[in-house]
């Protein structure tokens, strides 16, 4: 009696069970595809942030190299580095940096440098900076980050890679040193990485 | 049997989820920085009221009583995920804006509390009809919430409602005004909890109004 | 292998700066609904805490186990609740056959628990956040403490607060949230204690 | 005979709750006057303008209560707490930023529980913190000291700057962080001690000009012990609490961390110690539990100034000691006349 | 596909196993809530909550059945003791079930109207009246919850409800008042 | 040979205002027209009247007694005849009536005890119990306040032996002189008396404590104790602090020791008790005189001529103040009588209520010196001051909170029963909130509602006795209408297989029920009865009998 009534009661959810998770099973089935074509596209969104459509024609969302942690990087994991290429020539890298010394903590900078080593863009991913200060670095409120595009550590030169404040060429946010500061830090460390490894990075 | 006024009307005033049962709390605080955030949510909750409430309805003659609370977990859980699985197929912008708080709708006891507490007692249409009026009730309050924040916290409406209709929607955005440099208490979590504070309040101010004019209302054949 | 610090560090952040109630938005219901005494807080804050750390090591279990090697990741909603059901009913069991007095202090909390959003929450980050078994555990069992600390003080201060002559539209749930709200407050000057 | 009932005692106690609140006024001059001294009439404008909008807040909020007005506008609570309000402010705020922050005090912090007694939270922490989080450009724009920048406004200026007239920009020159958050910027740019403390900011004690409002600060507090409006132990634990901290740390790593004197001296722990942590309506109320409450808020302090968010953790270490307070009250119970221990 | 159902299912099934078992080895046998409940009713066993006595009643508010402010006899006390028991908001005592007196009533039979027909002995739920046919009967003050069940039995109306005596040692100290009126002055 | 004192916590200095009703001395008061005798002037239980409208009664004869141990008989403090046994106003702080016997005084001021003495054995040959009885009959209360029957209190003292005799002469409270003008002019009565309660009591030693503004009575009674014999007895000057004339304050300033919590001193093996018992002991042994008088002072801003009368009970407090040369002030809304101490007494709503046993003291207060204002007080700040005062170390803050939010049973865990109602607290506090109010009215609400509680248990017991005897009725029906069923049944000859043999156990078992039931079925709840409801019966009764002889 005891035992039927322990198996009714297993059965029953056991029944549920399956009834459930097939219908999940079959949605999962169905949306799979548009899920993975959504994924990719809101990173090709980003990337094309900093590069045009236009300016490449690989799958630069799968043509990537996993670069080993450097301190130039900001990052003691190894990351992943996109790769345009226009007519199989590359075009430009994307890297996933990070300036360990915001105000509030690390800031995720996605940074697109083409071969030339000038910038392509720079975008902050994530940061915890303090709204209304330090979040000036982001597009949706700022032009700030947009001030990058095109420096580099040739038309730049190394001094000069700092804020305003310290003598350099950037401006601060109002009331913000600090974030900006780090930003352009990371920054020129990026450069500096490619200029040491831009070979290996497009093989 | 419940009419489907009375349902009505404590779906979206007197049992209200969110102002009067507490419930739900979570997503309510946590995703209405926006309006669109927190009809984006309101939406995937109201469905899966509807269609757990339907479920749970439809099974309620035959469901054993001892597993009664872990099939409705599992049908809530089933659903959710489906939900999750199409807003990643369809809204993946607001999903990804949206967050953990997606999968949590499982846990948000007001779902399971109207499984239990009613679709399990009635038949299918007064459940749904139940589901529905909670969803948009709690809908609402999150609407009106994220309304408030938006509007004080960052001077606009109706922001970013191209994460839910498309491109095209970016232009319904409104920016009340350009040089309002915003109100940050509003849309950090501090203003959440005051944001719900006042709406509870308002809700309060209003009940009591009604038994104010109630009662004059007792007095007055009396009077004349 | 990350650094015993670094471990320290996650615990801190857990409990304090990164609090699952006041800054995570999860647990609310039962910060809201059984805060009304201290003894009862205490009550549920024991029952969570063990809850919340034995499932927190469950769902890593079962995702790094099963659901990932099999590729089912989909169904890790489904999975974890199940799981986490499982884990408040065995408790239940346990506590109820070996301590008759715990059960008589936390049995009308372990029900509530399933439909606490932190437990599920917890899971859920610890696989967004990737986070290795021993971390898994310590984020698990630091929420679980922070939702203890800020639940009981809560308590305590609304304690407080009932017998304060709060005008009569705030009485109630409204005054509380409002306190809720400046314990936020108060919680936001922890912020940037761990650098993340 | 006797008509109404009242019941015994019937001696007319020595200090009634006016005297108190006048008291911490009167504590409050000499500090209030160096500030004045060394930043000029904004201070002046801050304090005036804030209990100018306390005081109607105050009476709309009693008004509304439905509870007598006089009484409780001249009790010079909201006088307190306005005065001490504004005392964080910048200088030279403007207009709206004070009545926001006085709103804030007066209603979420104080109103909504009931009034004078019933707040958990201090008000005047309560209206800083929204507006430090809310406005962090405004609430971190401070003045040179007269001193240093050789200028400073008229109390003309200061008042058509405070409504607006004035243009901002004007005023840019005399800008700068304070010395705490001067301090921690270096901090966080790794830079030592020593070489922080070149900026002209910086006195022998803590700051330029802030070591004398300070000293004021002292001055009050001393009045407050000896009129008996406080008791030693949260001060003394405030400042031990914060000592443990500030000591430990200067002698493990001397070359990094500012002195205990430093620590002392600038931003605001001696008027906290003094004049905010022993809000008694917030803070723990049982002696063993004044301390507790007292070395928490002393080294919470600490902790968010070194490594938090926040250049001086002054107002958030309150809150966070308030929200504590019942449960430190509730577990300090003194052992009652009669009884071995607490519970029995 | 067919690994997903198959996971779910056995994870659902083992679970499902282990609360039947449960349900059957671990069945909690009564709810002592009730007690505690009907420890705090004030006993009148008057039915003015609606329900046939306290017990009931108690049982109802443990079943999440009934609110807490039912119980005019209990009055404002009764229901905060209540709502502190099971931890919910204190309500305003419901006045459509019956009036709180401050001052308990007891019944009181006129002696020279009775005619001694033991209705209303019938009706007494606690034994308060006194007495046997064809006799006067008379009702213990001691023991009258002031229920009233005995009035309307009566033929003859002869009981009445009349405020229990107070005497000095049941005298209150009147809490202060504080009014809004009142001007500070001393 | 000189004691270490102790400190106890809080307590707090005031201006003394001794100095003025001090200075006249003891005056005899002159005997008032009418005497008003309140039935109970104790606490304890109720006595009743002995005497009926019209009787002469004499000075010392006992006109209300009772048979319960917790009471004082009352006596007639002059001659005269009893004119009203009814409800006058007395001083109670309810302003409530309560039953009095109203005396005509005769002015002849007769005594009863003359032939009484003669047959009494000498007091030296007295037995313990036979003196504890004496000093029952004689309707002696403690006369520091708390009026509890002495008697009771020494024969429980003597029962559970007592290490230390505490003779309580602090008097700390402001403007009462009445114990320091009582040692002043009968320090030998005072020692003698302890002698007594030495012989009952057997004690190691004996403190008199008395505080140190009172440099005259210490010399006095120093004096008094080294004259008479009584041994290992000290006069112990203490600091003047109130409230260290509170018993367990004395205590612990003289022995270090405290009373536990819940506990009464005796407990711990010390007895305290206050001088102008010792002289009422002394005069009741030595003389034969009952408690019919005793010295009140009369003092406060508000009287002519402050000073110390020796009082008959039941005097008028008007005719007091009459002595006193009367009021200051005409109007009577400008000033404040109170019974007792400023710290601890109560109002009173006029001048028309008699002296009783515990009136030490007649203050009137000049309105404007009250410091609350009725109807307002500034919230609590939670400042603390109340505790560094309060004697016994509570949280009069807390205890406040949650009386003002009538949450008395968390006012009960903050120890509100502990609270001595010294007014300490409400003497500091900044807000002026009438503190001692609120815990004295919390204090009746606990106390209400544990009755009601009791009555409540009470009454579930008798309502679940009545349906269990219903259940049985019910059954017992059921019973006999099977047994006639069945009965039916074997006349029926169609049913072979009706039984025959009786099964034992179930005969056993239904003579059981059988038994109950004819207990259930006797006329209810005539048993167990309490006196008094058996009392009630009759009295019911015999109203009925009276009711039908009417009706015939
Ligand atoms: C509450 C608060 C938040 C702050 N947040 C930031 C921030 O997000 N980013 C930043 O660079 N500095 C932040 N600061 C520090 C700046 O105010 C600091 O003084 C500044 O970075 C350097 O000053 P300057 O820009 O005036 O030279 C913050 C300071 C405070 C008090
Ligand atoms: C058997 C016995 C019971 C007593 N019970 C009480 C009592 O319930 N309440 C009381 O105040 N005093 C009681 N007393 C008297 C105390 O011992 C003590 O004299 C008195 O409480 C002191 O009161 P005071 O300090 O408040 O004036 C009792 C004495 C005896 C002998
Ligand atoms: C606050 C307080 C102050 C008291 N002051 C005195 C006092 O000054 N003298 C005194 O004899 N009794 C005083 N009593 C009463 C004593 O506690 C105690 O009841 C009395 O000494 C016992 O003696 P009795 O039974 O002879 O009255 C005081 C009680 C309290 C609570
Ligand atoms: C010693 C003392 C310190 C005070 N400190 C503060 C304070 O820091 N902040 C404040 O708002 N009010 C303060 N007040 C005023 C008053 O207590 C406060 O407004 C109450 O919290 C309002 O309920 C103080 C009062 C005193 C007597
Ligand atoms: S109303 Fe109250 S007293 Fe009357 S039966 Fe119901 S619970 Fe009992
Ligand atoms: S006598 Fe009447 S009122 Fe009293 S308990 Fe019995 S039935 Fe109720
Ligand atoms: S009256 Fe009570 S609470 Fe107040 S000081 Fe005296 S003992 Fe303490
Ligand atoms: S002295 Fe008065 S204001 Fe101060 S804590 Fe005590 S009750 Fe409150
Ligand atoms: S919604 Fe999070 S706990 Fe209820």
């Amino acid at each position: 009696m005891n035992s039927r009534q322990i198996l009714l009661s297993g059965l029953f959810l056991w029944i549920f069970a399956v009834l459930g998770t097939g219908f999940v099973a079959i949605t999962e089935d169905t949306t799979r595809e548009l899920i993975v074509e959504n994924e990719r596209r809101a990173l090709l969104r980003n990337l094309h942030q900093l590069l045009p459509a236009e300016a490449l024609d690989n799958d630069i969302a799968t043509d990537t190299v996993e670069v080993p942690a450097s301190t130039l990087l900001g990052s003691q994991q190894p990351g992943t580095v996109y790769r345009a290429r226009l007519n199989g020539k590359p075009v430009a890298a994307i890297f996933n940096s990070i300036a360990p010394n915001g105000y509030s903590g690390k800031i995720h900078l996605l940074i697109g440098v083409y071969v030339d080593g000038s910038l392509a863009g720079v975008r902050a991913v994530k940061h915890q900076e303090t709204p209304g200060l330090g979040d000036g670095i982001e597009v949706r409120k700022s032009d700030w980050i947009l001030g990058f595009n095109g420096k580099s550590l040739d038309n730049l030169s190394r001094s000069k890679w700092a804020v305003k404040r310290d003598g350099g060429v950037f401006d601060q946010l109002t009331g913000a040193t600090i974030t900006p500061r780090a930003i352009v830090q990371a920054v020129k460390k990026t450069l500096l990485y490619y200029d040491q490894n831009a070979a290996k990075i497009f093989d | 049997m419940t009419t489907n006024s009375e349902i009505t009307g404590s779906g979206l005033w007197t049992s209200n989820v969110a102002l009067v049962q507490l419930l739900g709390l979570c997503p309510l605080l946590a995703v209405t920085s926006t309006v669109v955030n927190g009809v984006g949510l309101g939406l995937a909750t109201m469905v899966t009221l509807i269609v757990s409430n339907t479920l749970v309805s439809l099974i309620r003659g035959f469901v054993r009583s001892e597993v009664r609370l872990p099939v409705f977990v599992l049908i809530i859980a089933c659903v959710v995920t489906i939900i999750e699985l199409a807003m990643k197929a369809f809204f993946y912008d607001l999903y990804l804006v949206l967050g953990i708080f997606i999968p949590l709708i499982v846990t948000n006891c007001a779902i399971i509390g109207r499984a239990e507490g009613f679709a399990s007692k009635n038949p299918v249409g007064a459940s749904a009809l139940d589901g529905f009026m909670m969803g948009l009730g709690f809908l609402i309050v999150l609407a009106v919430l994220g309304g408030m924040r938006e509007i004080i916290g960052f001077g606009t409406l109706f922001a970013n409602a191209n994460l839910m209709f498309g491109e095209a929607a970016s232009a319904l955005t409104i920016v009340l005004n350009a040089d309002y440099g915003g109100f940050l208490l509003a849309v950090l979590p501090p203003g959440a909890f005051f944001g719900l504070a006042i709406l509870i309040v308002i809700k309060n101010l209003i009940e009591e109004r009604k038994v104010v004019a109630s009662v004059a209302s007792d007095s007055l054949p009396e009077a004349t | 292998m990350p650094l015993m610090s670094e471990y320290i560090l996650l615990f801190i952040g857990t409990v304090f700066v990164n609090n699952i109630v006041l800054v995570k938005f999860l647990g609310l219901c039962p910060f809201m609904g059984v805060s009304r005494k201290v003894e009862t807080a205490i009550g549920m804050s024991a029952a969570t805490t063990f809850v919340l750390t034995l499932s927190a090591i469950l769902s890593y279990i079962i995702n790094s186990w099963i659901l990932a090697p099999l590729g089912l990741e989909f169904l890790r909603t489904i999975a974890f609740i199940i799981a986490i059901a499982a884990v408040v009913n065995l408790t239940e069991l346990v506590v109820h056959k070996t301590s008759p007095l715990l059960y008589n202090v936390l049995g009308i909390f372990l029900p509530l628990i399933t439909t606490n959003c932190a437990v599920l929450g917890v899971a859920l980050i610890n696989v967004q956040d990737q986070n290795n078994f021993l971390q898994s555990v310590i984020y698990g069992f630091g929420a679980a403490l922070g939702f203890s600390l800020v639940l009981i003080l809560f308590a305590a201060l609304r304690e407080r607060v009932n017998v304060a002559d709060v005008p009569k539209p705030f009485q109630g749930s409204a005054i509380g949230l409002v306190t809720a709200g400046l314990m936020s407050l108060a919680f936001m000057g922890l912020t940037g204690l761990v650098k993340v | 005979m006797t008509s109404v009932m009242v019941s015994s005692p019937y001696v007319s106690p020595s200090k009634s709750l006016r005297q108190l609140m006048i008291n911490v006024i009167i504590g409050l001059i000499p500090g209030t006057l160096a500030y004045i001294w060394f930043f000029g009439y904004g201070v002046m404008v801050n304090i005036i303008l804030a209990i100018a909008f306390a005081l109607i807040f105050e009476a709309i909020a009693l008004k509304l209560r439905d509870k007598p007005i006089r009484p409780h506008l001249t009790d010079f609570s909201a006088v307190v707490a306005a005065w001490l309000f504004a005392l964080c402010l910048p200088m030279n705020s403007p207009w709206w930023l004070v009545l926001i922050g006085i709103g804030f005090t007066m209603i979420a912090g104080k109103h909504l529980y009931g009034g004078l007694g019933f707040n958990p939270f201090n008000p005047a922490m309560v209206g800083y913190v929204v507006l430090l989080i809310s406005f962090p450009k405004e609430m971190t724009t401070w003045y040179l000291p007269e001193v240093i920048s050789g200028d400073s406004l008229s109390l003309l200026d200061s008042l058509a700057y405070s409504f607006g007239f004035a243009d901002i920009q004007q005023w840019d020159a005399l800008s700068s962080a304070t010395p705490l958050d001067q301090y921690k910027t270096g901090l966080t740019q790794d830079l030592a001690a020593s070489e922080i403390f070149q900026s002209p900011v910086f006195g022998t004690l803590g700051g330029v000009g802030w070591e004398w409002i300070a000293g004021g600060w002292l001055i009050g507090g001393a009045w407050l012990l000896i009129s008996r409006t406080i008791n030693w132990h949260i001060p003394v634990a405030v400042l031990v609490g914060l000592l443990i901290f500030a000591i430990g740390e200067y002698i493990s790593d001397p070359g990094t961390r500012a002195s205990p004197l430093f620590h002392l001296f600038s931003g605001s722990i001696i008027i906290g110690a003094f004049f905010i942590a022993t809000d008694p309506v917030t803070a723990a109320t049982t002696n063993k539990g004044r301390i507790i409450y007292g070395m928490m808020i002393g080294m919470l302090i600490y902790i968010i100034r070194s490594w938090g968010g926040y250049p001086d953790g002054v107002a958030f270490a309150v809150l966070l000691a308030n929200m504590c307070a019942p449960f430190i009250d509730y577990y300090t119970q003194p052992r009652i006349y009669g009884s071995q221990d607490k519970d029995e | 596909m067919i690994v997903a159902i198959l996971t779910i299912s056995l994870m659902a099934g083992l679970f499902g196993l282990i609360l039947g078992y449960a349900a059957i080895r671990f069945k909690v046998e009564g709810n002592p809530i009730i007690d505690q409940i009907d420890a705090l009713l004030p006993q009148t066993q008057c039915g003015q909550c609606t329900y046939p006595g306290c017990r009931p009643y108690a049982e109802a508010i443990a079943n999440g059945e009934a609110p807490i402010n039912q119980c005019p006899p209990g009055g404002q006390a009764t229901i905060v003791a209540l709502a502190d028991l099971l931890d919910v908001e204190v309500l305003e005592p419901n006045d459509e079930h019956g009036e709180h007196h401050d001052i308990p009533l007891v019944a009181i039979i006129d002696e020279a109207t009775c005619i001694g027909c033991t209705l209303c002995i019938q009706a007494c739920p606690v034994d308060a009246i006194l007495g046997s046919a064809k006799h006067m009967h008379t009702i213990i003050a001691d023991e009258c919850t002031g229920c009233e069940l005995c009035l309307p039995p009566c033929p003859v109306d002869c009981i009445d409800m009349v405020p229990i005596k107070q005497t000095i040692d049941d005298w209150k100290w009147p809490a202060p008042v504080l009014s809004k009126e009142i001007v500070h002055e001393h | 040979m000189s004691i270490k004192l102790h400190e106890f916590h809080g307590g707090m200095h005031t201006e003394d205002h001794k100095a003025e009703s001090l200075a006249p001395g003891l005056q005899q008061a002159t005997l008032p027209a009418q005497l008003t005798l309140p039935l109970k002037q104790h606490i304890g239980d109720s006595n009743k009247p002995l005497v009926t409208i019209g009787d002469r009664v004499l000075r010392g004869q006992v006109i209300a007694d009772s048979s319960s141990l917790i009471s004082a008989p009352i006596h007639a403090s002059s001659s005269g005849v009893v004119s009203g046994i009814s409800a006058q106003p007395i001083p109670h702080p309810s302003g409530q009536c309560d039953v009095c016997i109203v005396i005509d005084v005769d002015g002849k001021d007769e005594s009863i005890e003359s032939q009484s003495q003669s047959q009494s054995k000498k007091i030296e040959d007295l037995s313990a119990s036979e003196l504890i009885d004496k000093i029952h009959r004689a309707g002696i209360v403690g006369l520091g306040g708390a009026v509890f029957p002495a008697a009771a209190k020494i024969s429980r003292g003597d029962n559970l032996g007592i290490k230390t005799l505490i003779i309580n002469g602090a008097e700390c409270e402001p403007y009462i002189t009445c114990d320091d003008t009582l040692m002043q002019n009968y320090a030998s009565e005072v020692v003698s008396g302890i002698g007594y309660l030495q012989r009952i009591l057997k004690p190691e030693n004996t403190l008199i404590g008395i505080e140190d503004n009172k440099p005259v009575a210490i010399k006095l009674m120093q004096a008094a104790v080294i004259e008479s014999a009584v041994a290992k007895t000290e006069v112990i000057t203490i600091p003047t602090i109130y409230p260290s004339g509170g018993e367990k304050q004395l205590i612990k300033i003289l022995t270090g020791k405290e009373v536990p919590a819940g506990k009464l001193a005796f407990d711990i093996g010390l007895f305290c008790q206050n001088v102008g018992t010792c002289v009422a002991i002394t005069q009741t042994l030595e003389q034969s005189q009952p408690l019919i008088s005793r010295i009140v002072t009369i003092s406060g801003d508000g009287i002519q001529q402050p000073g110390n009368w020796e009082v008959r009970l039941g005097t008028p407090i008007s005719h007091l103040i009459n002595l006193a040369g009367g009021y200051k002030r005409n109007q009577s809304e400008s000033q404040h009588l109170v019974m007792g101490g400023p710290m601890m007494g109560f109002s009173l709503p006029s001048d028309h209520v008699p002296v009783v046993k515990a009136t030490n003291n007649i203050l009137v207060m000049l309105q404007e010196t009250i410091p609350f204002t009725p109807g307002y007080h500034d919230e609590c700040i939670r400042c603390g001051k109340c505790a560094d005062v309060c004697p016994a170390q509570l949280l009069p803050q807390q205890m406040y909170w949650e009386a003002r939010a009538k949450n008395y049973e968390r006012s009960e865990e903050y120890h509100l029963f502990d609270c001595i109602e010294c007014g300490c607290c409400a003497a500091v506090c900044p807000s002026q909130i009438p503190l001692v109010q609120y815990y004295r009215a919390a204090k009746s609400e606990v106390r209400a509602s544990r009755q009601a509680l009791f009555r409540s248990d009470r009454a579930r017991l008798r309502f679940e006795f009545r349906e269990q005897r219903l259940l049985l009725k019910k059954q017992q029906d059921e019973e006999r209408r099977r047994i006639k069923r069945e009965a039916l049944q074997k006349k029926n000859p169609k049913n072979p297989d009706t039984k025959t043999e009786v099964d034992p156990v179930q005969a056993a078992l239904e003579r059981v029920k059988a038994k109950k039931q004819s207990q259930a079925a006797e006329p209810k709840n005539t048993t167990n009865l309490t006196p008094a409801q058996l009392e009630k019966i009759e009295e019911a009764d015999a109203r009925r009998r009276a009711a039908r002889e009417q009706r015939e």
